[in-house]
């Protein structure tokens, strides 16, 4: 066995293989449009990928395609052209990317996307619900909503069992029933509940792959950067949950990372700072957004972004495949409300990602885009100081949208975090510990 | 003869305009507005009565316009300046169909249809992005004054563009750009290509039609027609220099002859000499 | 139950001064009746904007108040939330982190994404019961009412702990005809403001319905019942006014100056104003379940809103059906500033508008906004151009 | 004798600052910065040499702070003027805790540790809706110097609301109040209380500690600190340096380095 030669396979596998499946799926979705097959329109918080598999629908995700502008930096035509046709500068940049898509006939800088045959959504996210009315109008499809019941109040989770829960449950199993219904009459396919066994099989490999992934990523150094890399294998999780090829990739991602692990491999050369990051990246200066921290030695060892945007695979819940239907009714309820409440009710999951990670700060980014995750980010960063004698970095800027992220401002704040950061390891350091 | 006034009390200028029956201009007047606005309005009401040689007694119905048409206390009635602009630009461009009218803090886009009705209008947010202070303050920042910003443009190579939202931020992306050795030229072309890229989005809102004016303070910086021409990818109207800042005076007035007309429906006071 | 009203000053007045006194009373930044209901040893239970089942907690004795947000300036509530917000969840927040409302219990509801955060925000921030109400936002499964009848239950089981009182099945059937009974009178209000707008101004039938979110139904009943009729039997004349559907009004609320340049122009003959008031469309049944009614309803018998989604109620189609049935000429489209469901709705409108031939415009307001002039233009230029001939 | 200087590029001024080992001021000095970015930054220094009658030479170690700092071509190295004014702050202020700066196009609130480390900071994001800037469109629209905004504000009785946040529109909502009727010191006051509001808002987001120190250029302004008395039910300390707080912090970080390179022994003492 030689280390060398496995450093030389393992490490960096996962972000190679990432990149090509994400090619192989959009390729997939290019071919679609070209013969006019129309794809089920599903969202990160929610896709329910695992039954829409069973009706052979391309799954399109908008948020993607969305963001996919942003790095390809050519969001702000999108943008420009969706505010042409009316939509406000301060709504989500991914509903007007995707608005400007469907106006191009699905030109995207992928490639084509297919048009919508059905969306199906949760309402993790509100606008997902004003999203899909979108396209009720612009194409008369037929579009449902899954409405998962959250958490009602902080700290108050219920579980199986719990007449609430149970209330719950019900509900979302009856809306899985009647979505079944809408399936096998727009795709002219009857349900197989055995495929859709498979799917789940293949759904609780990468929900246990995902969250163990999470786990290793507390070694000292860290071994991937969860905004950066984290980001790719984001990509993967949704775009192949509940088939073998994103099983498998997770499983080798795990591989890797256990590898680094074992032979102390981190993402940085010098790893100074264990960072923590809150809400969804920068895209439209991805990279340099990146750099901002990683040049003074930081790096983002988790994020809430890997919680909420895998659709709460990181609570690793496991299908029953003895009873599918009723036990993905649970497991949707479970994972859409912990996707929900790491945006919500957060300060209590960064506590214990403050611990768990051994953090020395972190970095907080609401966006414009996005009331969801941005709504009450400086009230949950106010609870936690309190908690927590933790440093924290607090910027605005947005996903999409480049008019209203200012390099210059970006850099002077970072630069100001990392001189406090010093400062206190500095003092840390001379201080009579007492 | 019948006579009619329009006064235009904007939020950097007050003018006032005259016409005689013909709907030809007799008189007019331009001041700066200031704070006093009745006062400025009475003003330039009288400048342009003495030089159309008249009293005011002469003029039969007065319309006052602009943001502070409700403070003229000469006028017999007022309207907005989307109206009144609307009403002049099509007495001097019968075909117009969408008006542009950026001036030093607003932008209003507007279709028309059968003549001079206001069919559809759109002003910019209360955010001073993309308008004419957005420019000046650029040129101001850069040490030029408002009259050097054509020339300045003139001789740019290439638009570098603004994203900025805010025109207070824009500075400090202007900041950047100069000590990376990006000449002013190139800079204040850049501004006022995404201050001409703000406006044709704000006519696209209204669903623009040709022919396209175009009208405000912002004319005061020439290569913005054709910034404007460029984007839209068609010639707009502009009307001639000593009538640019005065077509809303002048719907103004010619609306006056529209109420004139429904008082002669009985005896019309002034409608005779 | 508190027999004594907490809002007489109306009482025996001219309707002038019963008008005065009810904008007094909504203008006022220290909820004295909310105060009033404390001091008095009565629990209150404050709900979030759009719509809460209001009979529960009134079946529980509590005083239930419509969170509306207020013209004030959100010192405090600003340090807890980002730069893209709209203004009501900001004030709503301040007025109870300021103590200008002290409540026992609080509910919100994933009416929009920020919306829906308050819970955890509010949470953090008072001791009481803070917690989301999860109005279904599926209409359209077999299992809605079913699934929304378990979810008042789950309410009234929290409200019970809160109020230290049991809700009944007849206390619910008791509370629902008193509330039938508003919604009666808030119908005959909008009716006459179709059938002879000159004799109530925009900003008086607004106030007078508004003053519902502060008060116990039953004040709110007597002090409709008394001054109907003497709204109908005002001499006014019509004048010629544009008839116009306001639209946007179901969240955030305008300010009251910018009702009343509205009405200066426009007779306003139908609108979404507080819409969550005015949601249930007719009178609940009293008989049976009473929780399984009042769901039913909600689901099936129910206004609309850009926050709620039922695949039987485009929004476009519904605006057109309030413009026809109020006979409108014209309609004014307008969204809160940051109101996400509201901007993106104004598209739909506007486009489907145009296509009727409807004459519109379209505008942003903010509750803590002070000058009108953006508006005013907006609204002259579009008189103007209905009226100019 | 060694000096250490700093100098602070701002997007309206650039200010440098001179001072011995004994951290006393030994020469100042204010330019505006203009369109040259790194000739305002030599100019700036070089004046405070000549008032200070130094050489360059005597000076060990320079760094350069502000929006500009990359552009102090001659400096040693560089620090955000977040770090500087509270270091400068805490030094004119040892018990400062809190503060609150406003620049031309940004307002800062900076919670600072006993020794003058950032423990939090926040600044405006959206725009640069409420800050100083907004006072100098004010003054335009009234035609009235900078300078006398805030001693005509104090007059002011009845306040008017402004709410027209974008710095631009201040001068058509000024404008717009005028044509009301209003007295120019009420929507003077108006501004200021306006102004102030927004900068509480920032201070709550950092928590704010006793002491709470006014930095900036606007610190000048005699209406502001009042209304940030006002609204922080305590006095905020003001030095007259105010504007030069960011470049003094700059020049202290410079002797750190002088004394750390000296005796790295030195270099933990927490000052």
């Amino acid at each position: 066995m030689n280390g060398a030669r496995d450093t030389h396979e393992l490490v960096g596998r996962g972000n190679q293989a990432g990149a090509q499946l994400f090619r192989d799926w959009f390729d997939e979705l290019n071919a679609a449009a070209a013969e006019d097959r129309r794809g089920a329109y599903v969202f990160v918080m929610g896709s329910l990928a695992e039954l829409l598999r069973v009706f052979d629908f391309p799954l399109v995700f908008p948020e993607i395609n969305s963001l996919q502008t942003a790095v390809r930096r050519v969001a702000h035509e999108y943008l420009n052209e969706a505010e042409d046709y009316g939509y406000s500068p301060d709504i989500c940049g991914y509903v007007k990317a995707d608005v400007a898509v469907q106006l191009r006939h699905g030109a995207h800088p992928m490639g084509q996307i297919p048009k919508p045959a059905l969306a199906v959504y949760t309402n993790a996210c509100n606008t997902y619900i004003k999203w899909a009315e979108i396209w009720e109008r612009m194409y008369d499809i037929p579009i449902f909503t899954l409405d998962v019941p959250g958490t009602r109040g902080a700290g108050r989770q219920t579980w199986p069992g719990h007449v609430d829960f149970e209330n719950d449950r019900r509900y979302v199993r009856a809306q899985l029933g009647e979505l079944i219904t809408l399936c096998e009459r727009v795709s002219g396919k009857r349900f197989d509940i055995d495929r859709l066994r498979e799917c789940l099989m293949h759904a609780n490999a990468m929900h246990q792959s995902w969250q163990r992934l999470l786990e290793l990523n507390r070694a000292r150094p860290s071994v991937f950067n969860a905004l950066s890399d984290g980001t790719i294998y984001l990509g993967v999780s949704n775009g192949f949950r509940g088939t073998a090829a994103g099983a498998t990739y997770f499983r080798d991602l795990v591989e890797e990372m256990e590898y680094k692990v074992a032979h102390g491999i981190g993402t940085l050369t010098e790893e100074q700072y264990r960072l923590l990051f809150v809400g969804v990246p920068c895209y439209p200066i991805f990279r340099r957004f990146n750099e901002l921290f990683t040049e003074w030695g930081g790096t983002f060892v988790n994020s809430t972004y890997l919680w909420f945007a895998s659709g709460g695979s990181n609570v690793g819940f496991q299908y029953d495949l003895a009873s599918p239907l009723d036990s993905l009714a649970e497991g949707v309820l479970v994972n859409v409300r912990d996707a929900m409440d790491s945006m919500f009710f957060q300060d209590r999951i960064l506590a214990q990602m403050i611990d768990d990670f051994s953090a020395d700060g972190i970095v907080y980014h609401p966006i414009k885009s996005c009331r969801t995750v941005s709504t009450g980010l400086a009230d949950n960063r106010r609870a936690l100081m309190q908690q927590r004698d933790i440093p924290s970095l607090f910027i605005e800027s947005d996903m999409m949208d480049r008019r209203v992220v200012s390099e210059a401002q970006l850099k002077n704040r970072a630069d100001a975090f990392f001189e406090g950061l010093g400062a206190r390891r500095h003092q840390a350091a001379t201080l009579p510990a007492t | 003869m019948t006579y009619t006034a329009g006064i235009d009390i904007g939020s950097t200028y007050t003018k006032a305009l005259i016409l005689d029956e013909e709907r030809a201009i007799v008189g007019q007047s331009m001041r700066p507005t200031g704070f006093k606005l009745d006062t400025v309005s009475q003003t330039v009401l009288h400048e342009a009565l003495d030089r159309a040689g008249l009293q005011r007694g002469d003029v039969a119905y007065v319309v006052a316009t602009g943001f502070g048409r409700h403070q003229a206390s000469d006028a017999d009635t007022s309207v907005t300046d989307l109206t009144a602009a609307a009403r002049g630009v099509t007495h001097l461009f019968p075909n117009t169909r969408t008006i542009l009218d950026v001036g030093g803090q607003t932008m209003k886009a507007s279709r028309l249809e059968n003549g001079w009705k206001v069919k559809s209008f759109r002003l910019n947010d209360k955010c001073a992005a993309g308008t004419g202070a957005f420019l000046e303050k650029t040129a101001r920042y850069m040490g030029y004054t408002t009259l050097e910003i054509g020339p300045l443009v003139t001789t740019s190579k290439e638009a570098i563009p603004i994203s900025g939202v805010c025109a207070v931020f824009a500075e400090s992306e202007v900041i950047n750009h100069l000590s990376q050795g990006v000449s002013p030229a190139d800079i204040m072309h850049g501004a006022m290509v995404s201050l001409v890229g703000r406006s044709v989005q704000l006519m696209k809102r209204v669903r623009m039609e040709p022919e396209y004016t175009l009208v405000g303070g912002i004319l005061r910086f020439e290569k913005m027609k054709e910034a404007v021409e460029e984007q839209i990818g068609a010639g707009v109207n502009v009307p001639p220099p000593d009538q640019v800042q005065f077509s809303a005076a002048l719907g103004a007035a010619l609306l006056g002859f529209q109420r004139v007309g429904h008082k002669s429906a009985g005896a019309a006071p002034g409608a005779t000499v | 139950m508190v027999t004594e009203p907490l809002f007489p000053a109306w009482r025996d007045t001219a309707l002038d001064e019963t008008l005065y006194e009810c904008r007094e009373l909504l203008e006022d930044t220290g909820f004295p009746t909310v105060a009033r209901w404390r001091e008095r040893g009565g629990k209150v239970l404050g709900h979030f904007q759009v719509y809460f089942p209001e009979e529960i907690a009134h079946a529980a004795g509590m005083l239930p108040v419509k969170l509306r947000g207020a013209p004030v300036e959100p010192a405090r509530a600003d340090s807890l939330f980002g730069s893209y917000l709209c203004s009501i969840l900001k004030t709503s927040l301040e007025i109870a982190l300021s103590n200008k409302i002290v409540l026992d219990m609080f509910v919100t509801h994933p009416i929009c994404d920020a919306a829906r955060n308050l819970a955890g925000i509010w949470g953090r921030n008072f001791a009481y019961p803070c917690e989301i109400l999860y109005l279904p936002q599926n209409a359209n499964s077999g299992h809605t009412t079913t699934y929304l009848r378990g979810e008042y239950d789950r309410l009234r089981r929290r409200i019970e702990e809160v109020a230290g009182a049991a809700v009944t099945d007849d206390a619910l059937r008791a509370s629902t005809e008193i509330y039938n009974t508003n919604r009666a009178l808030l119908r005959d209000l909008y009716a006459l403001k179709r059938t002879a707008p000159w004799l109530v101004t925009a900003d008086e039938a607004y106030v007078l319905m508004a003053v519902g979110s502060v008060l116990p139904r039953e004040e709110h009943n007597a002090l409709l019942a008394a001054t109907l009729p003497r709204l109908a039997a005002r001499n006014a004349k019509p004048q010629d006014r544009v008839r116009v559907v306001f639209e946007g009004g179901f969240c955030e609320q305008p300010p009251l100056d910018l009702i009343r340049v509205l009405g200066r122009s426009c007779y306003v003959v139908d609108d979404d104003f507080l819409i969550g008031l005015r949601w249930l469309t007719d009178d609940v049944p009293l008989d049976g379940d009473a929780l399984a009614n009042l769901a039913e309803a909600y689901v099936h018998r129910s206004s609309y809103s850009p926050v709620q989604h039922d695949l039987r109620k485009r929004k476009e189609d519904m605006l057109l059906e309030r413009i026809r049935a109020s006979g409108a000429q014209a309609a004014v489209v307008t969204a809160a500033k940051m109101c996400e469901p509201g901007l993106e709705e104004q598209v739909t409108y506007t486009r489907t508008l145009d296509a009727a031939g409807i004459p519109y415009f379209v505008s942003e307001f903010e509750e803590n906004m002070t000058s009108f002039d953006h508006l005013e233009i907006q609204l002259e230029t579009f008189v103007e151009n209905l009226l100019f001939e | 004798m060694a000096y250490a200087a700093g100098v602070d590029v701002g997007s309206t001024q650039t200010k440098a600052v001179i001072i011995d080992e004994a951290r006393t001021i030994v020469a100042r000095s204010l330019t505006d910065t203009g369109a040259n970015v790194i000739r305002a930054a030599e100019q700036a220094y070089q004046e405070a040499l000549h008032a200070g009658r130094l050489q360059e030479e005597e000076v060990e170690y320079v760094i350069g702070t502000g929006y500009g700092r990359y552009k102090v071509t001659f400096g040693n190295s560089q620090v955000t003027e977040i770090s500087c004014h509270a270091r400068g702050s805490v030094h004119m202020f040892p018990k400062t805790r809190t503060v609150v700066d406003m620049g031309g196009q940004d307002t800062k609130a900076i919670r600072v540790s006993p020794s003058g480390e950032i423990v939090d900071f926040c600044m405006n994001d959206k725009c640069a809706a409420g800050t100083g800037r907004f006072l100098g469109a004010a003054s335009s629209a009234l035609d009235i110097e900078l300078g006398s905004l805030g001693p005509t504000a104090l007059r002011g009785e009845r306040p008017v609301r402004i709410s027209t946040t974008c710095t631009v529109f201040a001068e058509s909502e000024v404008l717009s109040w005028l044509g009301k009727g209003k007295k120019i010191e009420d929507i003077l006051l108006g501004v200021h209380q306006s102004i102030a509001a927004r900068s509480i808002g920032l201070l709550r987001r950092v928590g704010i500690e006793d002491q709470v120190t006014f930095t900036g250029g606007v610190a000048r302004n005699v209406a502001m600190v009042s209304c940030l008395n006002a609204r922080l039910e305590q006095p905020v300390n003001v030095s007259d340096d105010s504007h030069f707080m960011g470049a003094l912090g700059a020049a202290l970080f410079a002797l750190d380095r002088i004394v750390t390179s000296r005796s790295p022994v030195a270099a933990g003492g927490a000052q």
